[in-house]
């Protein structure tokens, strides 16, 4: 069964289905996308469960010549890095879907088209996690942008056409960098055997280390803006802020995920040589990341922007987990993309809740919310308390673990990011503090609570977040082998207790 | 090391009592504060079956642990989450189970009023799983969820009554120093983890041997810094006093007996840790004498009665951490003030609370007065706890304090001489606040305003701190009957041969005996025999208005760390705005800049665009020029 | 004599075609100067034409006249065209490739 | 090799001469063409020069491109352009002052530079110090060895050339074709436009030139009976190129001022 292209296929018959409805009918279009969505998670988990665990090849390979004159193809296969944030992106989009029911209106363009965006969307979400040639990746690589650059700056709020053109013309500039790496490695590949595109065919190539470093650097700028990597991250906060909540989750939780992953598909696999004489910049800047996230995060006035800055310091640690070359960050790593995807999301969607409620994204127009809506604020707060990584909690095991990772091979970065925790204690404090602590704010005595629309949307989320904290094993057992198997490949071994030096 | 199945439900219990609350919501009301405090008691109940259970091993038996399921393995890092329950952990199960089901007891009348108090229970209940789960863990990690988790319910029961802003800016305060010793603990994980390979308490109890004694001082000074942040210890102590924002139940179960003791507890557990690393061990040693010392000249300044007490908790656990520090023979001595200081700190806790119940919630000692006859059994059982905690013979204090002064002149040397001196004087000035906290509240002539009607408290309440008050009086005694506590934890602690005896306990309990007389009789001497003013007289020493502040550690942090950090804050969120993403827009200038420029050529007129032609050719005839030259 | 002397009348006559072209208004008068243009091209080839010794130059010459008369054929359609609706054969007034 | 020297210096002589007098003409002529301001006047100097090119493509054996470049551009092309010239009639903006800021000094400069360089590097070519002459390809005749050319290795495109050029045929026919976008006014609405318009001034139609003016030629206008010059009784064309003389001198005020200054 050619799986990945029929998870693929699903959003787009759906897609295909809104529109043909009727424009008026806003209401079966929503029904239609949270049909569609759900079909397509639960298609992701029966292919999940298909898959072998101890196998660190690429599975459910799919292959079929589409130019051949250039030796691309459409070639489709995942390991398990790909298919924890596959099912990833498929369960936060009914997700989305369900949580954000209203949020389209108001927009530029109907309802119809924000649904058949977001479906086309997970298509190219699924797509990009699956390619396997390097060409298709790239292509959807850059596709994703457009369905995002409609749905932010066409559904979102303040300056969201600016927003929007910031966070294509950022893309654009990293996948610029990237395509010219990927022709001279096309080139070279021509050079050594036969032009193709297939990464596999291409972490064969023999480079010397000035090529290796420069082409190196092309993939790695277009992830760092991607994922995103201090300095290139400021398009977030303003991505962040002017999109709605259900896209902010999809692009905080899904897209930036494809600059990490591709740390690890692409640069890792097809330059080593070039990784291992990049990792003390990388590392730096990762810690930088955390910390200088942190403190925009306690500095931040908006509660949208609070959270993409957050994420900014979370996208270090994992930054981190994958370069410090052990197995417990690498599998930390993944463990943390798969995490982040649910904390961010519980707190976009909460915050999105709030925002549409008080009509206001400033975190000092709410106050006293614990009283209000009880609800609504104990989710934030558990939320937020994932975010700051209590344990318990899902982020917990991740962020322990590429601490620790770190820790063995670079103790003094593992050390100054530790100090992250106690920021992530005041960036997620001080908000709540203001929004849920406090006498009730004049103005906010009527908000309405979650609706059971939004309990539903949000209680597997919180489930997950939670059941994950405490029993992540199901999740590392698929990550380990393929964690160890990429530290292998790079040629490391997790460095043996010390004993002090004793 | 046998296994058994039942440990979970020690934490279980309280865990689905505080998920029920929660979920249940206003569904349960009506019955969530008895479901909550059965739950407690049964929890309770199990700690005494797994007692009676332990009671019958022999001493190498007597631990059991249970593997719950598995968490963590990636790697060679392989944490399960695991129970382990010896001698060391059943004190404090039964400490927290047992106090704790007297405070739920308790809060069911002093919280009868307030309509969330079902949300208080669910919190009671969350922090007792929490609390057990931190001395259960059978590893650094297993103990990390339980010392987080307790930190959780301490933050959200700190911040009961977060509609007062200084309320949830005291809990949210009390968080985030917790969290920095929480990333002492980290830093300690970490440490364990790449120099042993392994984190939990056996495991690092056996590697401890072959690591060298410099990964074990960092990894000492780490467990340090995590004591320091939970037990309100010196640099981290400052938390503690706004802490008492939190119900005064609270106050008795988190911050008196239990929660602030988590750092003795972890001290303790990793004896093979310290008595590796003498300089780790020291530090201990110093940090306990600064913080007995710091606490004690707090409290005598405090006219607030809760703060005061919590002042007194700080001093009290600084002893606890100085015993622990001393090794060996220290330990069980720490963990016997823990236990005794639990009751009769508890005690005065719910007494406190039990005045405030009366008072209209006045905490300010300056307002009492004469209560004495207004509520004679608050006023039994508070000043049984006041006998205990003075040390006078024979109450729990006398024989767990004096030991501990005892065993710190026997460290030998100027240390030994430095740390009696310490203790004894810490002595003397607990003598002087505790009295001082008697007589303003008791004794004396009545000092509130009439709106006031002083009653005493309902059975629920009382009696509650009736138990705790006999605790006070007969715990000390029990531990102590035989060296039965120290005979009891004896196989959990190596021992390195008997240590000498420089002074006699009994010229240590005639030392202190004297210290506490003098601090009683300054007391006496300055709050008995003249009148108390009803607002703190503004013309005192400088002394005293430094302890007022709490000896400046507010200010100190606000300087040190607040200050630079709001700023370094605001220069970051500017920078941002102004560099980084300056840069980046300062690109786009350029790029739209030279594009508006270049956009004056085509100005529609053929003949310019003629000229530029013209100006290629040129260009390219140059270029052939200069090739062929 | 040397036949390159042609060649530098041919540039010359280029050269000057070319300021025509640039410098006047009258639509008329810049044809006139592109006819000029090519005209200098054509005495290249036939100069080269007469120093390489074959006649391929001049086919190529013969070309470009023929190339020329056609643009010169609709070249002043259009500006016929153009001046029946704008009354005007200054090449400055048909500016719309601004816009 | 001297033998040959000598036989080029004989043959080229009279060529010589005819270059070193055709050539600058060529050059000042194409150079007037630029200058002069009438648009006629650049077609004639145009015409010119295409007659020298044609003496010079005869004199280089291209005795076929010689005639032809007489019968088509001097003929053809150049009627054309007179043609054109007369259709569109002279245009007041035909000035040679220059609109476009900067335009005039950036071109100068930059033909300056590119004639400099094309100079240069054919000075530093080494073509055509011994030219092989065409004797040999003309040997059959320059019209034949041409047509040789053309129909064999150039027949195709010339074919594609002629298609071209029936092309261009169609395309002017079809853009120079009126599509009558302003309706002609009929005579009846001319004569309403007379009658109904602004004013009556024009009821009687346009004045003739020279009316109670002191010179009747068609380039003075007529004087009101106020005595101010009607400039509309000129014809447009020639007040557009300028032609008209300065009426100022033939005002009435003026002429009266000067009457009594005489008496």
């Amino acid at each position: 069964m050619k799986w990945l292209t029929l998870l693929m296929l699903l959003p787009l018959a759906g897609a295909a289905i809104i529109s043909a409805l009727p424009k008026a009918n806003e209401k079966a279009a929503k029904q239609a996308a949270l049909g569609t969505t759900l079909a397509v998670m639960a298609a992701t988990i029966a292919m999940a469960v298909g898959f072998q665990r101890d196998n660190v090849d690429l599975q459910f390979v799919e292959k079929y010549s589409w130019i051949p004159s250039f030796g691309i193809n459409y070639a489709l296969g995942v390991d398990a890095i790909a298919l924890v944030l596959i099912l990833m992106s498929t369960i936060l989009a009914p997700v989305v879907v369900l949580a954000g029911w209203n949020e389209a209106h108001g927009g530029r363009w109907s309802v119809k088209t924000f649904y058949i965006l977001i479906l086309i969307l997970e298509t190219m979400m699924i797509g990009v996690f699956a390619a396997t040639d390097v060409f298709l990746f790239y292509v959807i690589f850059e596709a994703m942008l457009v369905p995002v650059y409609f749905l932010i700056g066409g559904y979102g709020t303040g300056a969201r056409s600016a927003a929007a053109v910031k966070f294509l013309i950022y893309s654009l500039v990293g996948g610029l960098l990237m395509l010219a790496s990927i022709i001279a490695l096309y080139v070279m590949s021509g050079a050594q055997g036969g032009h193709t595109f297939d990464i596999n065919e291409l972490s064969k190539l023999t480079m010397n280390s000035t090529t290796q470093n420069l082409l190196f650097l092309g993939f790695f700028i277009a992830f760092a803006i991607k994922a995103p990597v201090w300095p290139f991250h400021t398009w977030l906060p303003d991505a962040a802020q002017s999109a709605t909540p259900g896209t902010s989750v999809l692009l905080l939780g899904v897209l930036d995920k494809v600059g990490t992953f591709g740390m690890i598909r692409y640069c890792l696999t097809l330059f080593p040589e070039a990784s291992k004489t990049f990792t003390p910049l990388i590392l730096v800047l990762a810690v930088i990341s955390i910390i200088y996230g942190a403190f925009l995060a306690i500095g931040a006035k908006d509660i949208k922007r609070l959270i993409a800055y957050t994420s900014i310091s979370h996208f270090g640690f994992i930054t981190m987990g994958i370069f410090a070359m052990t197995s417990q960050g690498h599998s930390g790593a993944i463990l943390y993309m798969f995490n982040h995807g649910f904390s961010t999301a519980a707190l976009f969607l909460v915050a999105g809740w709030m925002i549409s409620r008080r009509g206001s994204s400033t975190i000092a127009d709410f106050g006293g919310l614990q009283r209000v809506t009880p609800v609504m604020a104990w989710t934030f707060f558990l939320a937020g308390m994932s975010s700051l990584a209590l344990p318990g909690l899902s982020s917990f095991v991740s962020e322990f673990l590429v601490l620790v990772g770190t820790f063995t091979r670079y103790p003094v970065h593992a050390i100054i990011a530790t100090f992250g925790i106690v920021l992530a204690a005041l960036y997620i404090l001080i908000p709540v503090q203001k929004a849920l602590h406090g006498p009730t704010t004049p103005g906010n005595e009527n908000l309405k609570d979650l609706n059971l629309r939004e309990k539903l949307a949000i209680a597997p989320v919180i489930a997950i977040i939670v059941i994950l904290g405490f029993y992540p094993a199901p999740l590392l057992k698929v990550i380990n082998p393929a964690a160890s198997h990429v530290i292998s490949q790079m040629g490391f071994t997790d460095p043996a207790p010390t004993n002090g030096g004793k | 090391m046998s296994t058994s199945n039942s440990l979970v439900y020690l934490i279980a219990l309280p865990l689905a009592g505080a998920a029920l609350l929660l979920l249940g919501r206003r569904r349960t009301d009506k019955w969530g504060h008895l479901l909550a405090t059965a739950l407690s008691a049964s929890s309770f109940g199990v700690g005494l079956y797994q007692l009676s259970l332990m009671l019958g091993r022999s001493d190498e038996a007597r631990p059991i642990s249970q593997k719950l399921f598995e968490w963590i393995h990636v790697g060679n890092f392989n944490v399960d989450a695991g129970l382990l329950l010896d001698q060391l952990s059943i004190c404090f199960v039964l400490l927290i189970t047992g106090v704790g089901t007297l405070i739920h007891i308790y809060s069911i009348s002093y919280m009868s009023h307030d309509h969330d108090r079902r949300r208080f229970f669910a919190y009671l209940n969350l922090f007792i799983a929490a609390m057990l789960l931190l001395v259960l863990g059978n590893s650094y990690l297993n103990l990390y969820v339980g010392w987080e988790g307790v930190g959780l319910a301490s933050y959200l029961l700190i911040g009961f009554w977060n509609q007062k802003p200084a309320y949830a800016t005291a809990s949210k305060k009390a968080f985030v120093m917790n969290r920095v010793g929480d990333m002492g603990l980290s830093f300690a994980i970490m440490i364990a983890f790449a120099t042993m390979g392994t984190v939990s308490f056996s495991g690092v109890a056996e590697q401890a041997h072959h690591t060298s004694e410099a990964a074990l001082t960092g990894m000492g000074i780490m467990l340090l810094v995590a004591a320091a942040g939970k037990s309100a210890q010196f640099p981290l102590q400052a938390w503690l006093g706004d802490a008492m924002a939190g119900p005064t139940p609270v106050s008795a179960l988190i911050h008196a007996a239990t929660m602030v003791t988590a750092g003795v507890y972890l001290i303790t557990r990793s004896n093979f840790v310290f008595d590796a690393a003498p300089t780790a061990q020291l530090l201990v040693v110093i940090v306990g004498a600064i913080t007995l010392m710091f606490g004690a000249l707090i409290g005598t300044a405090k006219d607030d009665i809760k703060k005061a007490l919590a002042a007194s908790t700080m001093s009290q656990i600084g002893y606890m951490i100085l015993a622990a520090g001393l090794g060996p023979v220290g330990y069980a001595f720490a963990i016997m003030h823990l236990l005794t200081h639990g009751f009769f700190k508890a005690g005065m806790f719910l007494g406190a609370g039990s005045v405030m119940h009366g008072m209209n919630d006045e905490v300010n000692m300056r307002k009492y007065g004469a209560l004495r006859k207004f509520m004679p059994i608050t006023f039994a059982t508070f000043g049984l706890g006041y006998l205990a905690i003075l040390g006078v013979p024979p109450f729990a204090g006398f024989y767990s304090k004096d030991m501990i002064i005892e065993t710190a002149f026997n460290a030998g040397g100027v240390k030994g001489i430095i740390l009696g001196s310490v203790t004894l004087l810490g002595a003397g000035i607990t003598a002087f606040y505790m009295t001082r906290v008697m007589i303003l509240t008791f004794t004396g002539t009545k000092r509130w305003d009439d709106e006031a009607h002083p009653h005493e408290s309902p059975w629920l309440m009382w009696l509650p701190m009736a138990i705790l008050a006999i605790g006070s009086v007969a715990s000390g005694f029990l531990l102590s009957r035989g060296d039965a506590l120290v005979n009891w934890l004896h196989p959990l602690f190596a021992h390195h041969g008997e240590h000498e005896e420089l002074l006699k306990p009994i010229v240590v309990s005639g030392l202190a005996l004297t210290m506490v007389a003098i601090g009683v009789a300054i007391a006496f001497a300055k709050y008995s025999r003249q009148e108390v003013a009803h607002v703190a007289p503004e013309n005192v020493s400088v002394f005293t208005k430094i302890a007022r502040q709490d000896l400046m550690q507010d200010r100190f942090n606000e300087a040190v760390f607040m200050r630079p950090g709001q700023a370094l804050t605001a220069t970051l969120v500017a920078t941002d705005e102004a560099v980084i993403d300056g840069a980046v827009r300062g690109v786009g200038t350029i790029a739209l800049g030279s594009g508006s420029a270049l956009r004056g050529l085509q100005n529609g007129f053929v003949r310019s665009y003629a000229a530029l032609i013209l100006i290629g050719a040129v260009a390219l005839v140059a270029a052939i020029w200069v090739v062929v030259q | 004599m040397d036949a390159s002397n042609y060649l530098y009348v041919s540039a010359l006559l280029f050269t000057i075609g070319a300021v025509g072209v640039v410098v006047r208004r009258n639509a008329i008068v810049v044809f006139m100067c592109i006819e000029l243009m090519l005209n200098a091209a054509n005495l290249s080839f036939v100069t080269f034409s007469r120093i390489n010794g074959d006649l391929n130059g001049q086919v190529m010459a013969f070309f470009t006249m023929v190339v020329a008369a056609c643009e010169v054929v609709v070249g002043l359609a259009i500006i016929v065209t153009i001046y029946r609706s704008r009354r005007s054969a200054s090449v400055d007034d048909a500016s719309l490739l601004k816009r | 090799m001297l033998q040959l020297a000598l036989q080029v210096g004989q043959t080229a002589k009279p060529e010589a001469v005819m270059f070193w007098i055709l050539g600058p003409l060529a050059v000042v002529a194409s150079l007037a063409m630029l200058l002069v301001k009438k648009a006629v006047h650049s077609a004639i100097l145009m015409a010119f020069v295409m007659i020298i090119l044609a003496i010079f493509y005869i004199a280089q054996d291209a005795a076929f491109l010689g005639i032809v470049q007489v019968v088509v551009y001097t003929g053809a092309v150049m009627m054309l352009f007179l043609f054109i010239l007369m259709l569109v009639g002279v245009d007041s903006a035909d000035s040679l002052t220059e609109t476009i800021r900067g335009l005039r000094p950036i071109a100068i400069t930059a033909a300056i530079g590119f004639g400099g360089l094309m100079l240069s590097l054919l000075g530093h070519a080494t073509l055509g110090r011994n030219a092989a002459g065409l004797a040999q390809a003309n040997a059959d005749g320059n019209v034949q060895g041409l047509a040789k050319l053309l129909f064999s290795t150039y027949v195709w495109p010339f074919e594609v050339v002629s298609a071209l050029l029936i092309t261009a045929a169609l395309g002017a026919m079809v853009l120079a074709h009126s599509h009558n976008t302003i309706v002609r006014p009929t005579q009846r609405q001319l004569s309403i436009n007379r009658f109904r318009g602004d004013s009556l001034g024009t009821a009687a139609g346009l004045p003739g030139p020279g009316v109670y003016a002191r010179h009747n030629a068609v380039d003075v206008p007529a004087l009101l009976p106020d005595g101010t010059p009607a400039l509309t009784s000129v014809n447009a064309t020639l007040s557009a190129r300028g032609d008209m003389l300065d009426y100022k001198k033939f005002d009435l005020s003026q002429i009266n001022t000067k009457v009594e200054e005489e008496k």
